[in-house]
């Protein structure tokens, strides 16, 4: 039974079946949001659709031999893992779930932009090489409130287990610790005033500047199903609905998560992009504040 | 045709992304370009995208009439480009080196060095022209309008080395 | 060993092909060098080929920016050396495109300068204010970019609707100054990015020999419209903003102002201009002679030479750009910056390669 | 928080963008391609002299003279239009669409020399307006003979001389007996 829900919610929802249609939707809303807050129509409904099919069409690059063979496998490696962070996600707190799988979806989220800056790497273009050890940087200093911010979750509930979270944690931490995360999630996702690693007028493409066609695809899908787990993430720790029915949760995910697309998706259009050290320094001392002080009140409250 | 080919011709017909490639011109064109990115004219409606990286980009936006010093990077840019790709030439200057003909240190026109596949006319052309145009060459990429048979002579490659031409 | 990294020939915050190699330590830049060349298309060679009416169109392709700066500073070379006098109606026309140039050279300037800093909105408000002016220049020349308003002795197009150019003027003043500098002055991500980025000191400003903008805004109150005025300039009322901090900010801030005092030198221009001719003799007769010639462009201050032997063509055409001057300053100002300021810094010099390769 | 005000306005407003296909029409006084009235042309060739990128070339024939324009190559600077004497030399209100081929849209307009009034060989007329604008005066008696070819303009002329000749010789004897 649970290896039937498992497969369920890797591959339907909240898994593959939703989350890249979702993604892709993500993607577009914020676009079509940036292009509106300027002034502009932008794009139409299936862009980002039609820009994965296009560069899976596109014909590869021939490279030596195991330099293509990383920069296959390693945006697999980005999708594979993004998609399983999406499956463990708590939609429906009470129906599944393991004690600990909150370690597993960090872990599975931190696999994104650790094949990112592998990916960079290996592209052997010394712009790719910049973009990743800027991904590197950033990854590190997000990573400092976003793990407070959890460790406040699950000290406040006193539950590794992602459901458990959902759940129990105290309203007061709860607040101050969502604060943190979407605060992170402008980096992972290289919006403004966190993108740094992606800035196009300093360093190319970044990390992805020598990927071409059906390599840049699935960069292009990790992308997009990030944005559905990070989104999502909060969405289902923000209003955990456990006792409604299952469509009122999905709604209710769903409806949370776009929310904070368009959102953040405003916050980038108004804001220019920090430096790298100022957007490290942001995260260590504002970031880090929010995230700690979120765990001094789980801690007073225990 | 099948439906996954039509659906290919369709991602490709939406999805174009552009690499612009200033091989000396006077700023005119590249500037017209950039317009062309702003709320008035907005080529995002068409999907378009300005890319940052050669690797990503379908269509080559090449102004001015080809330096010397800029004819090899010319040539690697094109050459990194993926498959299929289309090379749109803005203005006069690549279509015929405009009034920088005859000088020592232009090795244009443009179609001498690679295929090129539409020419916008002006100097510069308006933003809507040069919309108009990437979306000619759109056509082109996708297959709808086929391609126009090549008529450059590849033979500025070592002539820039050998100082021959003028 | 400390990389180097070789931005450009093409690269997404440069407009033109030219080559920054910038030494890293990490993110900090340790030393810089620029290697231009890459626009240089021999128009000075060219233009000892051709006559004097076809050297002003091709001289307006030096840059498709600034063009009518240069057939500016080149009519006047040629009226200079066959002793025209350009009717009254004419200079006024000449100022007013002069300065509307300025504008759209100006709100392109802030625009890239936005986009460089990732700011993309602010980027579409500016080219969106852009296109006011780019309409208005185009109601008059009958182009957006590249003018063809000068030739030896006057201009070749009357202005037919100055209240539409009052209009749209006005139209960017208020906007500029009402939502344009309160947003670049005040925004927090703005001023992280360019306060105290850049510094180029008033004695290093003087030691480079820096011109225009770059140096107005280092304290060195310096304009040739102000200090040697041509055409219609010595009667009409501007100031020359000047700044003190020498950082992209304040360059940031002398632009922005200088696009409020261009709007009212229109303004000024068009209540101002007379009725009468505007166009002078169709085939002026150059004598030989040489001549200089130098006016404020967008980016400070242009210059021109001209030799003529008597023929209709020139023995020689000589060409200092304001760039030119300004290029060597970049160093200095990104010495000990992070890499990620490099675009920003260079760009905040407002430089044109294509102007100074020619 | 400006920025704020901007964002807000431009959702309220909506996109300002012209939707694709749809285009602005360019200003009255745009300058378009560059076309050319055979039935005004003088072939003085002040076009081909003015243009910088050689996009207008007037080669000279012997019954007719031919006019080629390259869009290709023009910078539609309109100095040819503002130059031509005779207002031949007009430009459209636009540039035409993208094209595949360079060079395909060159164009090429065959002026005839009109027949000499006289001797009906076909010879281009000289135009007063040009006569004037590059030699000042023209007189009275020229100014009828520019209609003729070359040729008859030249036996008009020594006519003309030869009668002037034998009338001052005439008047002279009568003078001073010589």
């Amino acid at each position: 039974m649970t290896v039937v829900r498992g497969l369920i919610s890797l591959l339907v929802f909240p898994g593959a079946l939703f989350a890249l249609p979702a993604g892709w939707f993500m993607m577009w809303l914020q676009r079509k949001i940036n292009a509106r807050a300027q002034g502009r129509i932008g794009p139409p409904f299936f862009q980002p659709f039609f820009d994965f099919v296009k560069l899976l069409a596109k014909e590869p690059v021939v490279r030596p031999r195991l330099q293509g063979f990383l920069m296959t496998v390693l945006p697999l490696a980005a999708v594979a893992s993004t998609l399983g962070a999406i499956a463990l996600l708590p939609v429906f707190p009470k129906a599944g779930g393991f004690s600990g799988d909150l370690v597993l979806l960090v872990s599975l989220i931190e696999v994104g932009p650790l094949c990112a800056v592998l990916g960079g790497f290996v592209s052997r273009s010394l712009y790719g090489g910049i973009g990743a050890s800027r991904e590197a940087v950033l990854t590190l200093a997000y990573n400092v409130p976003f793990l407070i911010a959890l460790f406040a979750l699950v000290a406040s509930a006193g539950s590794f287990s992602l459901a458990g979270v959902a759940l129990a944690a105290a309203w007061p931490v709860r607040v101050l610790a969502l604060i943190a995360l979407v605060a992170c999630i402008p980096v992972k996702l290289h919006l403004n005033p966190f993108s740094a690693a992606s800035a196009e007028q300093e360093i190319y493409a970044g990390s992805t500047t020598e990927y071409d066609g059906p390599r840049l695809a699935l960069w292009e899908l990790a992308h997009a199903l990030e944005w559905v787990a990070l989104t999502g993430l909060v969405a289902s720790l923000a209003f955990p609905v456990a006792d409604a029915a299952w469509p009122v949760r999905v709604v209710v995910f769903v409806a949370v998560s776009v929310a904070l697309v368009v959102v953040l998706s405003f916050a980038a259009a108004s804001t220019a992009r920090l430096k790298l050290a100022q957007t490290a320094r942001w995260f260590l001392l504002c970031g880090s504040g929010i995230a700690l002080s979120a765990l001094v009140v789980a801690f007073v409250r225990l | 045709m099948s439906l996954l080919d039509s659906l290919v011709r369709t991602a490709r017909r939406r999805s174009p992304w552009l690499f612009h490639l200033n091989a000396g011109s006077c700023n005119g064109c590249d500037i017209e370009l950039v317009a062309c990115l702003t709320p008035r004219y907005d080529v995002e409606q068409l999907g378009i995208r300005l890319e940052a990286s050669p690797r990503h980009a379908d269509i080559i936006v090449v102004s001015g009439p080809v330096t010397r010093t800029t004819l090899e990077a010319l040539q690697t840019v094109y050459a990194q480009v993926p498959d299929p790709k289309v090379v749109v030439a803005l203005g006069s200057c690549p279509a015929s080196c405009n009034m920088f003909a005859g000088s020592p240190t232009v090795v244009g026109p443009l179609d001498r060095i690679i295929p090129v596949d539409v020419y916008v006319p002006g100097c510069p052309p308006r933003p809507d022209a040069i919309v108009a145009g990437i979306a000619d060459a759109v056509a082109i990429l996708c297959g709808d309008v086929p391609r126009p048979e090549p008529t450059h002579v590849p033979v500025v490659a070592d002539a820039c080395a050998t100082g021959g031409l003028s | 060993m400390s990389p180097v990294i070789t931005m450009g020939p093409f690269h997404p915050a440069l407009e033109e092909p030219y080559k920054i190699d910038v030494v890293c330590e990490g993110e900090h830049v340790t030393d810089a060098s620029i290697r231009v060349g890459f626009n240089f298309r021999a128009i000075e060679w060219l233009a000892e080929r051709k006559n004097y009416t076809a050297d002003i169109a091709l001289f307006e392709h030096v840059c498709g920016i600034c063009s009518n700066v240069h057939t500016l500073c080149l009519s006047r070379a040629i009226e200079t050396l066959a002793g025209i006098e350009v009717p009254e109606r004419a200079q006024y026309i000449r100022v007013v495109v002069a300065e509307a140039e300025r504008l759209h050279s100006h709100l392109l300037w802030a625009g890239i300068a936005c986009e460089l800093i990732g700011f993309e909105t602010l980027f579409m408000a500016c080219f969106g204010l852009r296109e006011k002016i780019m309409d208005v220049l185009e109601a008059i020349s009958g182009n957006r970019v590249n003018y063809a308003m000068n030739r030896p002795g006057g201009v070749n197009r009357d202005i037919a609707d100055p209240g539409a150019v009052l209009a749209a003027v006005r139209a960017i003043a208020d906007a500029t100054s009402k939502q344009l500098i309160p947003v670049l002055t005040t925004d927090a991500t703005v001023r992280a990015r360019c306060a105290g980025v850049g510094v180029l000191t008033r004695a290093d400003a003087i030691a480079y020999g820096a011109v225009g903008p770059t140096a107005r805004a280092s304290g060195l109150p310096q304009d040739i419209r102000a200090s040697a005025p041509y055409e219609a300039y010595d009667r009409l009322l501007f100031e020359v903003p000047v700044r003190q901090e020498g950082d992209v900010f304040a360059r940031v801030v002398v632009r922005a102002l200088e696009i409020l005092e261009s709007c009212r030198i229109i303004e000024q221009a068009i209540e101002q201009m007379p009725a009468g001719p505007f166009r002078g003799d169709d085939y002026p007769k150059v004598p030989a002679g040489e001549v200089c010639s130098r006016i404020e462009g967008p980016r400070g201050e242009v210059f021109y030479y001209v030799a003529s032997d008597g023929s209709d063509t020139p023995t020689r055409v000589r060409v200092r750009t304001p760039t030119f001057a300004n290029m060597p300053t970049a160093r200095p100002m990104v010495l000990g910056q992070t890499f990620a300021d490099v675009p920003l810094i260079q760009a905040s010099l407002d430089p044109c390669y294509s102007c100074t390769d020619r | 928080m400006n920025i704020l005000n901007i964002i807000t306005g431009n959702v309220a407003r909506g996109p300002q963008t012209v939707r694709f296909p749809g285009r602005e029409a360019p200003a009255a006084a745009y300058r378009g391609s560059v076309t050319m009235d055979a039935a005004k042309c003088l072939a003085c060739g002040i076009c081909d002299y003015v243009c910088v990128s050689r996009a207008i070339a007037v080669t000279p024939g012997a019954a007719s003279c031919e006019w080629t324009y390259d869009p290709g190559r023009c910078t539609y600077c309109g100095r040819c239009v503002d130059h031509c004497p005779v207002a031949a030399v007009t430009q459209a209100g636009d540039r035409g669409d993208s094209y595949a081929r360079s060079g395909a849209q060159r164009a090429t307009v065959t002026v005839p020399y009109p027949a000499c009034p006289q001797c009906g060989r076909p010879a281009m007329p000289y135009n007063e307006a040009v006569l004037g604008a590059a030699f000042g005066d023209v007189s009275a008696e020229l100014r009828e003979r520019i209609h003729l070819c070359e040729r008859c303009r030249r036996r008009a002329t020594t006519a003309a001389l030869k009668a002037n000749f034998g009338a001052a010789a005439e008047t002279g004897r009568s003078d001073d007996g010589r």
